[in-house]
């Protein structure tokens, strides 16, 4: 016999005309994980910010620990015991990880006064529970996006909550992590705590609900037992039609052919040192490896952000010198970045100012105005091809959901036709459908003589979309593999063997 | 902890305030002197006491103009409301009534921006332009030179004086400790309270903030609220060291103020800066503009020295940052511009 | 070199209309100062004398560009009379120009550097480097005419301050040997400035004997610096000062002497000059305007061709007499 | 903060809307109440400062765009001025030909690239905030020009430098003409190129604008050297007029009058409109002129104007909050 703690009962709520929910109803029992999948767009987060308090729904009823809520604010949907992890995790930058770990206890507990050495031993207790050490003075500022991560599950494990809602907190960890923190939920669930789990990654999804709601369009499709859904099912649900996620049309590059890329002994004083390879056109070489392994500081170094001290680089046989981002777009390397907020996109701006941010100068007529019908056009063409969910480009990058805003980052790169592409962690956060598209499309560009670099964690994406992977560990390239000869369980086993963390 | 010391902004102020007097000193050592240190003391007391309030506004995430008129309104409109009903007594009525009125001014100032939702620079540019003028149409356009008997000879109630030869008596003047404790009370509101973590955070995320549940309305309305009060604060206690009330108070000076907050390691942007770093601030801005008196630089040319030694020291926390962003690279923060 | 006789201007050949029809006009640098109160009190006098209305007008800050706006706006309502008091005589003398050509009676006060064409009359309460040189000679009989003395001007662009210390300090070089000029600051007209300039000053020149000041402000603040480092019998401070602010520091000692002259009168004067110039009479060099202080005026040139008008006689402000100036 | 901002072009025609409305309103209003008003010559008496007003706003407003602020800009106008007054009056002090408006305009354009090119390399290159470097280099450029001139105005000039301000062309005074063409230059500028593109997303998001291969350091530097241009060009409008050149001219309104016109037209990081500024500058004038009018011979008018017009912002800001839609928390 188990308890119903919460209830949503026939909750809409429309954004200037969007029905981001439509109907939606939902329960939630004592103890229960409660899985929401969909596709971006689909309304999940919307949900979570109405539970939250964050937004108030147009129409229905939340129903919390029996008390029944037209809407909600957010100090009280933490007094009922609600805690959320944001997909921005929610984070203070400013201040140290000590404090946002216990900030919101501080809040809800109605304290006037902190009590810094009991803030500290509390915030270790946190870190201790999911078995990962960050120094508790650091600023969150200071953290990589893995680190944050962690910082938030903990934080809202510390909050002592009834529900702890989490918006996609896997995208940035690896598996090792992922495993601690499922072990973490289940500890929850053991002590009655429920947990409703959002992500992408449907394998998750199987692994840790108990129940699962599938959303489509603001609709509620599917609500079931966990253990009556298989992924595919799940597919369906979410798209409505079969995908067909058989990748194994791998196009192999011409191996005769000059490399686009040579990279010879390059390092970055206490980043990464002697790190080789070559890149060739039409080749997707995937680089993996743990947080804190140097993957994304070597991709730094290409795109001349922050420039190697050592080594060589050569772009189609001529040594380059890469100093600065200007340097890297000279050669025609472009770079996506992990972070979409901050580093990838204007949320102020238009949709399609964002696209053609890249090419702005190739946009001009003679007399070097801008000619608004090419940029328009250009724009257009790009949130097309990689399916951007919106009604027009001439709104805001910020009403887009987070894996639309992710599609719109990659349509700003391709749009300035790159030789040689870097992606960083290029499908977090996107729906297995747009994944699957995403996944077709770089390798459509590297059949189109495109070079790419594929930085992830996602085993499955890296040996569906890569010829060939290179393995980093603490700053140094362990193994370079081609994909034939390599499955997925030794790559799982290889990452999983080095016990570094990040920092 | 040294480590951590050393990279602190404050450390950087405190070490460019060391080099600035060194290089006074050489020049003309009458500047290592106790009365250099009480002069430089007594100069800082009314900045400091403004100071603390801004710096909250600031960690916030805002930037108020009009504080200095809330100093003007409060000490002046207390002058000649006692003056107008005979008042002569002691000067604790004086802060009373001046705090309040700082008070109410800081408030209104609040209510505006959280009820409607504006930006802090905005309101306090209208409020700063409404308050002067309001000041002296409705209450009074002159100096005004009467004090009452309790403040008489306030200017030099000192806790300590020396005799220096040349230089005749040098004082520290009691109201230090004011900064003293001011400084104290909001260092401690800043850092025990929870309060003042919602100030940081505010100023750190806003959003995050609200979303946490951090009553940020609230938050301001009492920023705002204290802001008034130590602007009138130090309102009424500069027109009693000066020994007049003026109705253009601090007119033109806000900006020097702001810059001390700043250039004592509070952020343009929000969610850092300490009480500490503002009072080494207002000391530096203070000593730059001594030196040149001491070291006798002619007066055509001191505007000229002033903007270049300022230039010279507010570039060098920057190139600190620079310097340490090549050594470890950390997840990019948005760049101040 | 006085000009023996200037014949007004022609525009005063126009129609000459009643006295309640004209309107004149003041504009001075800043109209909140004390200073500025009391030469409003100058032409409400006048007002109320000869039943014209009258009144002054002002930025509230003191800033060129925003008096110019003023006189702007004064001309397009057509007023009869503008008096400038200009905060930056060059600044202000194209609008005044302006006014001219628009047919008005433009008077200047403490304006002696203007261009010629750009004022009908400046009108001055002294000859300013007399003026300078006068406050020397007090400051000297002070001070045993030796020693070291420094000089405060309220900002380097104001032109009268500046022509106060270069006469004084000229002055001192040909008549007091044994006096030595150590440096000139600029207290940015605060006297808040000038407290703490002159602080640093006693370090810098430990044996300082006379302050001369220029601003209202320079010999309260230096004045204040000197009462609380308990130097007041040792050092002088003299300059420009009305009762009003001074008074404390004159009783206590620790200001000798504030000089002036009654803004009021020369209000009164300007006015009374542009009066008659309206009913077409003739300025001539020894006319009592019935003004006190301009008994008997004198007419010269300024510097770059403008005919200025002299009053007689500073006032000067000490403990003893400061009684008889209640402003 | 969730302003949800989802139609920008219609929003963007409302503030010009509310703006253009406040301005028919107070013609009107200050139009009913005072005969003269409307006359011809409290017409050209508002064109005489509009111009420098107007071009100083655009100088700040740039600034404003990229989230910075330049404090500097009264400082750059008048240290343009005092340099290329001296220069004329050492070199050609008798000269009447085209070569005196040629050496004033070159020398304080110069002066403005130079200054602006300081500012950008303070604040572009070396990280200092907008608001500290700039006033440091307020002082900076003042102070030159102190040194100088002893504090002195420089006068004397030939008469041809007042052709600048005195020639009408067509009826309309040279200057407003200059600060209609600069006008539109901006707007092209800001609008329809690149450089105003990067302007617009720097000012956005800096650090997205470096992943996205945008110079951010270069486009600092050329907004500030824009802005130093655009003040020494209200210089030689300034200088023109006063046939004089002052270290004072405006340091106690200009500064805080042209802050003061970027608020109220709306500009912050990322996001300004010229026509905005071009109305706004407008609506000061008309108010100020009015108001002299209206409270002419009342004592202490000018406090009082003050007040009403501090009164005045806080309502347009209210008016402008419901016009938009209350903003959601
Ligand atoms: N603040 C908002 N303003 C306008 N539209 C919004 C807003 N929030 C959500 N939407 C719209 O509501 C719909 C549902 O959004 P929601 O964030 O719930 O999707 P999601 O399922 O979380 O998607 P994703 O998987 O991409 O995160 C989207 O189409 C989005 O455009
Ligand atoms: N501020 C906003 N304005 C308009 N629409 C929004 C806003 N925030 C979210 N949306 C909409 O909500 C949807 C989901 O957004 P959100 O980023 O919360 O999604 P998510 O489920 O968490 O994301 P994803 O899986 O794509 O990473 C999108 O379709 C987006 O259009
Ligand atoms: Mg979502
Ligand atoms: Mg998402």
């Amino acid at each position: 016999m188990t308890n119903e703690i919460l209830r949503v009962e026939n909750v809409s709520k429309a954004f200037a005309g969007v029905k981001a929910l439509d109907q939606v109803s939902l329960t939630l029992q004592e103890g229960e994980i409660l899985c929401l999948v969909g596709e971006n767009g689909s309304g999940k987060s919307t949900m979570i910010k109405i539970i939250s308090g964050v937004y108030h729904p147009d129409q229905g009823d939340i129903i919390i620990n029996g008390h029944s809520y037209k809407q909600l604010t957010p100090i009280e949907s933490m007094r009922e015991g609600v805690q959320v992890i944001y997909q921005d995790f929610s984070l203070f930058p400013n201040l140290s990880v000590a404090e946002n770990l216990v900030i919101n206890e501080q809040l809800s507990s109605g304290r006037r006064l902190v009590n810094w050495k009991e803030t500290y031993k509390t915030a270790e207790r946190g870190l201790e529970e999911i078995h990962v050490s960050i120094p508790l003075d650091a600023m969150v500022s200071e953290l990589s996006t893995a680190d944050r991560q962690l910082i938030a599950v903990t934080k809202a494990i510390l909050a002592e909550a009834r529900i702890i809602i989490m918006d996609e907190p896997t995208t940035a960890l690896t598996q090792k992590e992922i495993q601690s923190l499922f072990e973490v939920i289940n500890n929850l669930k053991a002590k009655g705590i429920s947990t409703i789990f959002v992500s992408h990654k449907l394998n998750e999804v199987t692994e840790i609900a108990d129940r699962t709601v599938i959303f489509r369009n603001g609709r509620k499709v599917m609500d079931q037992d966990a253990k009556n859904l298989d992924i595919k099912t799940m597919e369906f649900y979410m798209t409505g039609h079969e995908l067909d996620l058989d990748n194994s049309q791998l196009a192999q590059p011409d191996q005769q052919a000059a490399p686009l890329l040579e990279v010879e002994k390059l390092g970055l004083r206490g980043k990464f040192k002697d790190v080789s390879f070559q890149l060739r056109p039409g080749e997707v070489l995937g680089i993996t490896g743990l947080l804190g392994s140097g993957r994304t500081e070597l991709a730094l170094a290409l795109f001349g952000e922050t420039p190697a001290d050592s080594g060589t680089i050569r772009v189609e046989g001529r040594e380059v010198t890469i100093r600065s981002i200007q340097d890297a777009m000279r050669n025609r390397i472009g770079y996506v970045p992990e972070d979409r907020i901050l580093e990838g996109l204007f949320l102020q701006q238009t949709i399609s100012d964002n696209i053609i941010v890249r090419i702005i100068d190739q946009m001009v007529n003679k007399i070097h105005l801008i000619r608004a019908g090419a940029s328009k056009k250009v724009s257009d063409e790009w949130i097309g091809r990689l399916e951007v969910k919106t009604p027009s480009g001439e709104l805001p990058a910020k009403s887009l959901s987070g894996g639309n805003q992710q599609r719109l980052v990659l349509a700003k790169w391709l749009a300035s036709d790159p030789r040689i592409l870097i992606l960083n962690s290029p499908t977090v956060g996107v729906d297995v459908g747009s994944k699957a598209s995403i996944h077709e499309l770089i390798r459509n560009l590297a059949s189109q003589g495109m070079g790419i670099l594929l930085i992830s964690d996602d085993i499955p994406e890296l040996m569906q979309t890569c010829n060939r992977l290179i393995l980093m560990r603490r700053g140094r390239t362990f193994g370079v593999f081609d994909r034939e000869d390599i499955t997925e369980e030794q790559l799982n086993q290889e990452m999983v063997a080095d016990r570094v963390f990040s920092i | 902890m040294l480590k951590k010391i050393v990279k602190s902004s404050e450390f950087v102020t405190f070490t460019i305030i060391v080099l600035l007097s060194l290089i006074i000193g050489i020049i003309n050592p009458a500047f290592f002197s106790l009365a250099t240190v009480f002069d430089v003391l007594r100069a800082s007391i009314v900045v400091s006491i403004m100071a603390f309030g801004l710096l909250l506004v600031i960690i916030a995430g805002g930037i108020d103009i009009s504080f200095v008129a809330f100093a003007a309104l409060a000490s002046y409109g207390t002058h000649m409301f006692l003056l107008s009903r005979g008042y002569n007594g002691g000067i604790f009525l004086y802060y009373a009534i001046a705090c309040v009125i700082g008070l109410g001014a800081g408030l209104l100032s609040g209510l505006i921006v959280t009820r409607f939702n504006l930006p802090i620079f905005d309101v306090s540019l209208a409020m700063m332009t409404m308050w002067y003028g309001f000041i002296r149409f409705f209450i009074g356009s002159t100096k005004n030179f009467k004090l009452p008997e309790g403040a008489v000879g306030y200017y030099s109630r000192f806790l300590v004086t020396v005799r220096d030869p040349f230089v005749g008596e040098a004082g520290l003047h009691f109201s230090i400790l004011y900064v003293l404790i001011i400084g104290v009370l909001i260092h401690c509101l800043l850092k025990y309270t929870t309060l003042g973590r919602g100030i940081f955070a505010m100023g750190g995320n806003r959003e995050v903030a609200i979303r946490s549940g951090f009553n940020i309305k609230g938050t301001l309305l009492v920023v705002f609220g204290i802001l008034g009060v130590l602007s009138a604060f130090a309102g009424v206690t500069h027109s009693f060291l000066s020994r007049h009330f003026e109705p253009t108070l601090f007119m033109t000076q806000n900006l020097d103020v702001i810059a001390a907050v700043i250039l004592g390691g509070a952020s343009v942007t929000g969610g850092k800066g300490s009480v500490l770093g503002t009072f080494m601030g207002v000391i530096l801005i203070q000593l730059i503009n001594r030196a040149m008196v001491l070291t006798g630089i002619t007066v055509e040319w001191q505007q000229l020295m002033i903007g270049l030694v300022l230039a010279f020291f507010i570039s060098i926390p920057a190139i600190r940052d620079l310097i340490n962003k090549r050594a470890s690279r950390a997840v990019e923060v948005p760049e101040e511009i | 070199a006085p000009a023996a006789e200037v014949t007004a201007p022609e525009e005063t050949a126009a129609p000459v209309k009643e006295a309640k029809d004209l309107v004149f006009a003041s504009v001075v640098k800043s109209i909140g100062d004390t200073w500025f109160i009391r030469y409003e009190t100058g032409i409400k006098q006048f007002e109320k004398d000869y039943g014209i209305k009258s009144f002054m007008e002002g930025p509230s800050q003191p800033d060129s560009a925003a008096q110019v706006a003023v006189i702007e706006d004064l001309i397009a309502q057509g007023v009869d009379v503008i008096i400038n008091v200009p905060y930056g005589v060059p600044e202000n003398e194209p609008a005044q120009k302006k006014a001219l050509d628009a047919g008005i009676i433009v008077m200047g006060h403490e304006a002696e550097t203007a261009k010629e064409g750009t004022l009908t009359y400046d009108v001055e309460a002294f000859d300013n480097c007399s003026y300078g040189e006068e406050m020397m000679r007090e400051l000297a009989t002070r001070m045993g005419e030796e020693g070291k003395y420094i000089q405060f001007v309220g900002s380097l662009t104001n032109a009268s301050h500046n022509t106060w210390t270069e006469c004084a300090k000229a002055y001192q070089e040909a008549n007091y040997p044994n006096m030595q000029f150590v440096a000139k600051y600029e207290s940015k007209e605060n006297q808040e400035n000038a407290y703490n300039i002159m602080k640093d000053a006693l370090k810098a020149t430990p044996d300082i004997k006379g302050v001369q000041g220029s601003d209202s402000g320079d010999i309260l603040g230096a004045g204040r610096a000197v009462e609380e480092a308990g130097l007041a019998d040792s050092i002088s401070v003299v300059g420009t000062g009305i009762a009003s602010d001074a008074g404390e520091l004159l009783k206590s000692g620790a200001v000798d002497l504030a000089m002036a002259w009654d803004p009021g009168m020369a209000g009164y004067a300007c006015s009374v000059i542009a009066y008659k110039l309206l009913q077409g009479e003739k300025i001539v060099e020894g006319m009592d305007l019935k003004v006190p202080g301009f008994e008997s005026i004198k007419i010269g040139k300024g510097p770059n061709g403008v005919t200025v008008i002299y009053g007689s006689a500073w006032i000067k402000i000490t403990v003893e007499t400061m009684d008889q100036y209640p402003f | 903060m969730n302003t949800t901002n989802l139609k920008p072009k219609v929003r963007f025609e409302m503030q010009t809307l509310l703006l253009a409305g406040i301005l028919v309103f107070l013609l009107l209003f200050f139009g009913l109440n005072d005969q003269g008003f409307l006359a011809g010559r409290s017409i050209s008496s508002m064109a005489i400062q509009l111009p420098e007003i107007g071009i100083l706003s655009l100088a700040m407003m740039i600034t404003v765009m990229i989230g910075g602020i330049n404090l500097s800009i009264n400082a750059t106008a008048n240290l343009a001025a005092v340099l290329s007054g001296l220069f004329i009056l050492r070199f050609m002090p008798e000269s009447q030909g085209p070569m005196v408006i040629v050496a004033m305009v070159g020398i304080s354009l110069l002066i403005g690239v130079i200054t602006g090119a300081i500012n950008g390399f303070l604040v572009g290159y070396v990280g200092v905030p907008s608001i500290l470097a700039t006033l440091a280099t307020m002082s900076i450029f003042t102070g030159i020009g102190v040194g100088l001139t002893k504090g002195q105005t420089v006068t004397g000039f030939p008469e041809v430098v007042g052709s600048v301000a005195s020639l009408s062309p067509l009826g309309i005074p040279m200057p407003f003409l200059v600060f209609v063409g600069i006008t539109v230059i901006a707007y092209i500028l800001l609008g329809r190129t690149t450089f105003g593109f990067k302007t617009r997303m720097l000012g956005t998001n800096p650090v997205a604008s470096k992943f996205s291969g945008i110079n951010n350091k270069a486009v600092i530097m050329q907004i500030f050297i824009f802005s130093g241009v655009l003040s020494s060009i209200a210089g030689v409008l300034i200088m023109s007029r006063t046939m004089s050149a002052s270290n004072a001219y405006g340091t106690a309104t200009y500064v805080m009058l042209t802050i003061l016109i970027g608020v109220l037209a709306g500009v912050v990081s990322g996001k300004g409109s010229v026509l905005n500024i071009f109305i706004t500058v407008f609506i000061l004038q008309v108010i100020s002129t009015g108001s002299h009018m209206l409270l002419a011979g009342v004592r202490g008018s000018s406090f009082f104007k003050d007040f009403a017009w501090g009164v005045l912002l806080i309502i347009i800001f209210i008016i402008n909050y419901f016009t938009h839609g209350r903003r959601k928390e």
